[in-house]
């Protein structure tokens, strides 16, 4: 599988329920080990939202502090995105993520997480 | 010697950008037929061009990544292959047109027909670009292009009327015999010569050769400080000769041999003769810029080695783009297009491509992850929020205004 | 409309494909009307008042190209400019006059007044042209400082040419 | 201990600029592969780069895989496909990804050195050091 067939699918909720495209796949360090390079990086979660390239320009996720006016309108657009564990995930198919929870329980991803 | 040396990658770049073939046939039509009404768009376009360059050779200068790297890596590569596809026409479109200003400025001493000479200019382009060090090739092109202050003497030296230029460039008005539209055309064609892309491109692609550290952060700010507004200087000084010789006579300008003649009548021969070297070595500037850029765009979107700081064979890919467009252009300059009105479309057309360009550089320059201490600050931010704005606007109205106007007809 | 229903990727293609398309389409007929607001110098032409712009529009480049070559012969007179640089601008201003010769010839007059104004114009032009010629042959020959002593014919050229600019405006 | 990096598959891998052991550039991160592990997991097994992975990620479903097979063919690489850098031969992540291989034996390079053996070396000067 390549990070391209998952970016950009749709994903629906628990009641089918389209809440939007995938946008980008949290990486954690915590994974089996692999020689040369630590520990492995394992997929914790993805954010979904409209897959708008306004949404991944790195305001919300990434490090990218200003300026304001483009970090208020950013912001607000990066922020209608929800973050999803994966272990939410119910099951995936070619063109669709299918969800174990209902649109209601996620929220926007925080930057602390 | 050794500090003025180390600031002529800024003075290249800035006189590649703003006063090549096009935009010294630009600013001469400009001041014939609006006088200075327009001088302050060229002061906007300065204030804008230091702001982004300065962030693009920061970014550079920390953590080694050139513009259209950012470009690929924030917008990916749809977004960043249709700028890479428009940039890339665009340099070429540039190139072409300096290349036949190469040879133009060579014709002027030489008696030849200057279509004759293109393929001599572009020879020597190719082989600048293929042997000499990239710290000899702005130092000499730098330095040989500012004999374009032969302009500024000039313009001294007619004693103009200092009070009617200053009123003109304060209470811009237009003319009456013109239409808003061809005065918003001029207009962008001013701002869009002064914020070219190629110029962002080479300056953060030179800033990796010359291998430039977080140390050097205060050589590239005097390196942008100096550079850009002494390309803005240039390009007055020739909008206020032209608005004292020209517009009197109602002679309106679009040749590059018309615009050495006020420098004619008001030095003579010897001042002639500089400016001819200046014409030489800004349009050789300017060509250098641009076939490089065409190599540094296309090796920094798809990762490849680039550079002169590696023999050619170890960047086998970067030369053989640049040579191709070479190649390419030369051909196309050889049907006889002329080159003022192709580089007058060329920075039209980059006007509307230059958000794809600036809104990474921006990106990245706020990204704490990168920058780590060295992100924007707030008057920066400021200063480049308004001047994104304005290149979107400039961006939308471009080409409406370009079919509107005819090209300023 | 359908927005909250489910719909497929292709119906959403098509939606956004129909949305972009109207708006080229608006552009281009936004752009279509506002063309007709700015003055042509060239081109075709029905009424006798856009071809008498179009004339005055001629006469003007001309004036400029003359003016040039003025200018350019006063410097050369003053041992100001090199010879093979002079004879330069003034091939340049030739090949200006010959081109609005062209285009302007290339409109047709649209009645018997238009035609009297073309053969007004034309003589204008084509002595304009021979005398920009003869400054041009001599440039070559390198007789750069007496070419201001031979400029008067196209002074006078450039006289005519404003006269005729002043009075169609 | 520190709490465990975290890191964005796209924003802050996906285009990087990938440079080699010597320094020289490789490649961008063209795609990222990953690997569902038999207790449901999935993690990040290598990175991809090449025309190819590229052309396959834009959706250009015949060129991609197409220029995919061309690379394998054209390196002759110790792995068994060049366009694969695997998550051990990744040495740190930054505002590039380091590598611990040499260009010459990934996918990216094909090209390169068609045109280097073909185009540049014909020309005098190719092996002059620039500086």
């Amino acid at each position: 599988m390549r990070l391209s067939d998952l970016t950009r699918v749709a994903v629906y909720d628990v009641g089918g329920k389209r809440i939007g495209r995938l946008n980008d796949v949290r990486l954690v360090q915590d994974g089996p080990y692999v020689e040369g390079f630590g520990a492995g990086l394992r997929v914790a979660g993805f954010v979904a939202g409209s897959g708008r390239m306004g949404e991944r320009l790195g305001f919300n996720r990434g490090g990218v502090d200003g300026p304001w006016l483009l970090k208020v309108f950013f912001l607000r657009l990066e922020r209608r995105g929800r973050f999803v564990p994966w272990d939410k995930v119910a099951r995936m198919e070619n063109d669709a993520i299918h969800l174990s929870v209902s649109a209601a329980e996620l929220r926007p991803f925080e930057p602390d997480e | 010697m050794k500090k003025i040396l180390s600031i002529t990658l800024g003075i290249l770049t800035a006189i590649g950008g703003f006063v090549d073939i096009g935009d010294l046939v630009a600013n001469a039509a400009t001041g014939a037929r609006f006088k200075m009404a327009l001088a302050g768009v060229v002061l906007i376009g300065v204030l804008g061009i230091i702001v982004y360059a300065e962030m693009s050779g920061r970014v550079a200068a920390i953590t080694g990544r050139p513009v259209f790297d950012l470009v690929r890596e924030r917008l990916g590569p749809n977004a960043g292959g249709a700028n890479l596809i428009a940039s890339f026409i665009i340099n070429l479109l540039t190139l072409c047109a300096e290349l036949g200003g190469v040879a133009l400025a060579l014709s002027m001493i030489a008696s030849v027909n200057y279509i004759l000479l293109i393929p001599v200019a572009a020879f020597l382009v190719w082989i600048v670009i293929w042997k000499m060090p990239f710290e000899r090739m702005e130092e000499m092109f730098g330095l040989l292009g500012l004999m374009l202050i032969t302009f500024l003497v000039a313009l001294f030296h007619l004693h103009p009327p200092w009070h009617e230029l200053l009123h003109s460039a304060s209470h811009p008005a237009i003319p009456k015999n013109e239409t808003p539209f061809t005065f918003a055309y001029y207009a962008i064609a001013l701002f869009g010569a002064a914020m070219t892309p190629y110029e962002v491109f080479f300056f953060s692609s030179g800033a990796v050769e010359e291998k430039w550290t977080v140390d050097d952060l205060n050589l590239n700010r005097a390196n942008v400080y100096i550079g850009f507004p002494l390309g803005g200087l240039l390009s007055l000084s020739i909008m206020a000769l032209t608005t004292v010789v020209f517009a009197p006579r109602m002679i309106s300008v679009d040749t590059l041999p018309q615009v050495a003649l006020p420098v004619a009548l008001s030095v003579g021969k010897v001042g002639l003769g500089l400016l001819i070297i200046g014409i030489f070595a800004a349009t050789f500037g300017a060509a250098l810029e641009t076939a490089m850029s065409s190599g540094y765009c296309v090796a920094q979107y798809f990762g490849w080695q680039w550079g002169k700081f590696v023999k050619p064979r170890e960047a086998a890919r970067f030369h053989v783009v640049m040579l191709a467009a070479i190649v390419a252009t030369t051909l196309f300059a050889l049907t006889g297009v002329d080159p003022v009105k192709v580089t007058e479309y060329s920075i039209v057309l980059s006007a509307a491509a230059l958000p794809l360009t600036y809104f990474p550089i921006l990106l990245i320059s706020n990204d704490r992850h990168y920058m780590g201490d060295h992100v924007n600050g707030r008057v920066l931010n400021f200063l480049a929020s308004i001047y994104m704005v304005i290149i979107a606007v400039v961006a939308v109205v471009t080409i409406p205004l370009m079919i509107i106007t005819k090209a300023g007809a | 409309m359908l927005s909250g229903l489910p719909c497929s990727v292709d119906c959403h293609r098509v939606r956004r494909f129909i949305r972009r398309l109207s708006l080229v389409l608006a552009v281009i007929a936004l752009l279509g009307a506002m063309t007709r607001c700015v003055p042509h110098p060239v081109g075709t032409t029905r009424t006798y008042a856009s071809y008498k712009g179009k004339a005055t529009t001629t006469a003007e480049g001309a004036v400029s190209a003359a003016r040039t070559v003025l200018l350019m012969t006063h410097t050369a007179a003053k041992r100001n400019a090199f010879s093979s640089y002079t004879a330069m601008v003034i091939a340049d201003a030739e090949d200006g006059i010959s081109g609005l010769i062209g285009t302007f010839d290339s409109v047709q007059p649209p009645n018997a007044e238009a035609d009297r104004l073309h053969e007004r114009l034309d003589t204008l032009l084509s002595s304009a042209l021979t005398n920009v010629q003869a400054l041009r042959v001599a440039a070559r020959r390198g007789v750069v400082a007496e070419l201001a002593g031979r400029a008067g014919p196209l002074r006078s050229d450039v006289h005519k040419l404003q006269a005729f600019v002043d009075a169609h405006q | 201990m520190t709490a465990a990096r975290k890191l964005w598959a796209v924003l802050d891998i996906m285009d990087r600029q990938l440079i080699d052991r010597q320094d020289r550039f490789a490649g961008t991160v063209d795609d990222v592969e990953l690997a569902v592990a038999d207790d449901g997991t999935i993690s990040v097994t290598a990175l991809l780069a090449g025309p190819g992975v590229l052309a396959r990620r834009m959706r250009f479903h015949r060129l991609g895989p197409w220029l995919e097979r061309f690379a394998r063919w054209a390196v002759p690489a110790e792995s068994e496909d060049p366009a694969r850098i695997p998550l051990g031969r990744v040495a740190d992540i930054g505002s590039a990804i380091h590598l611990s291989l040499d260009h010459e034996d990934m996918a990216t390079m094909a090209t390169e050195r068609w045109f280097r053996d073909n185009i540049i070396d014909h020309i005098p000067g190719s092996t002059d050091a620039a500086e």
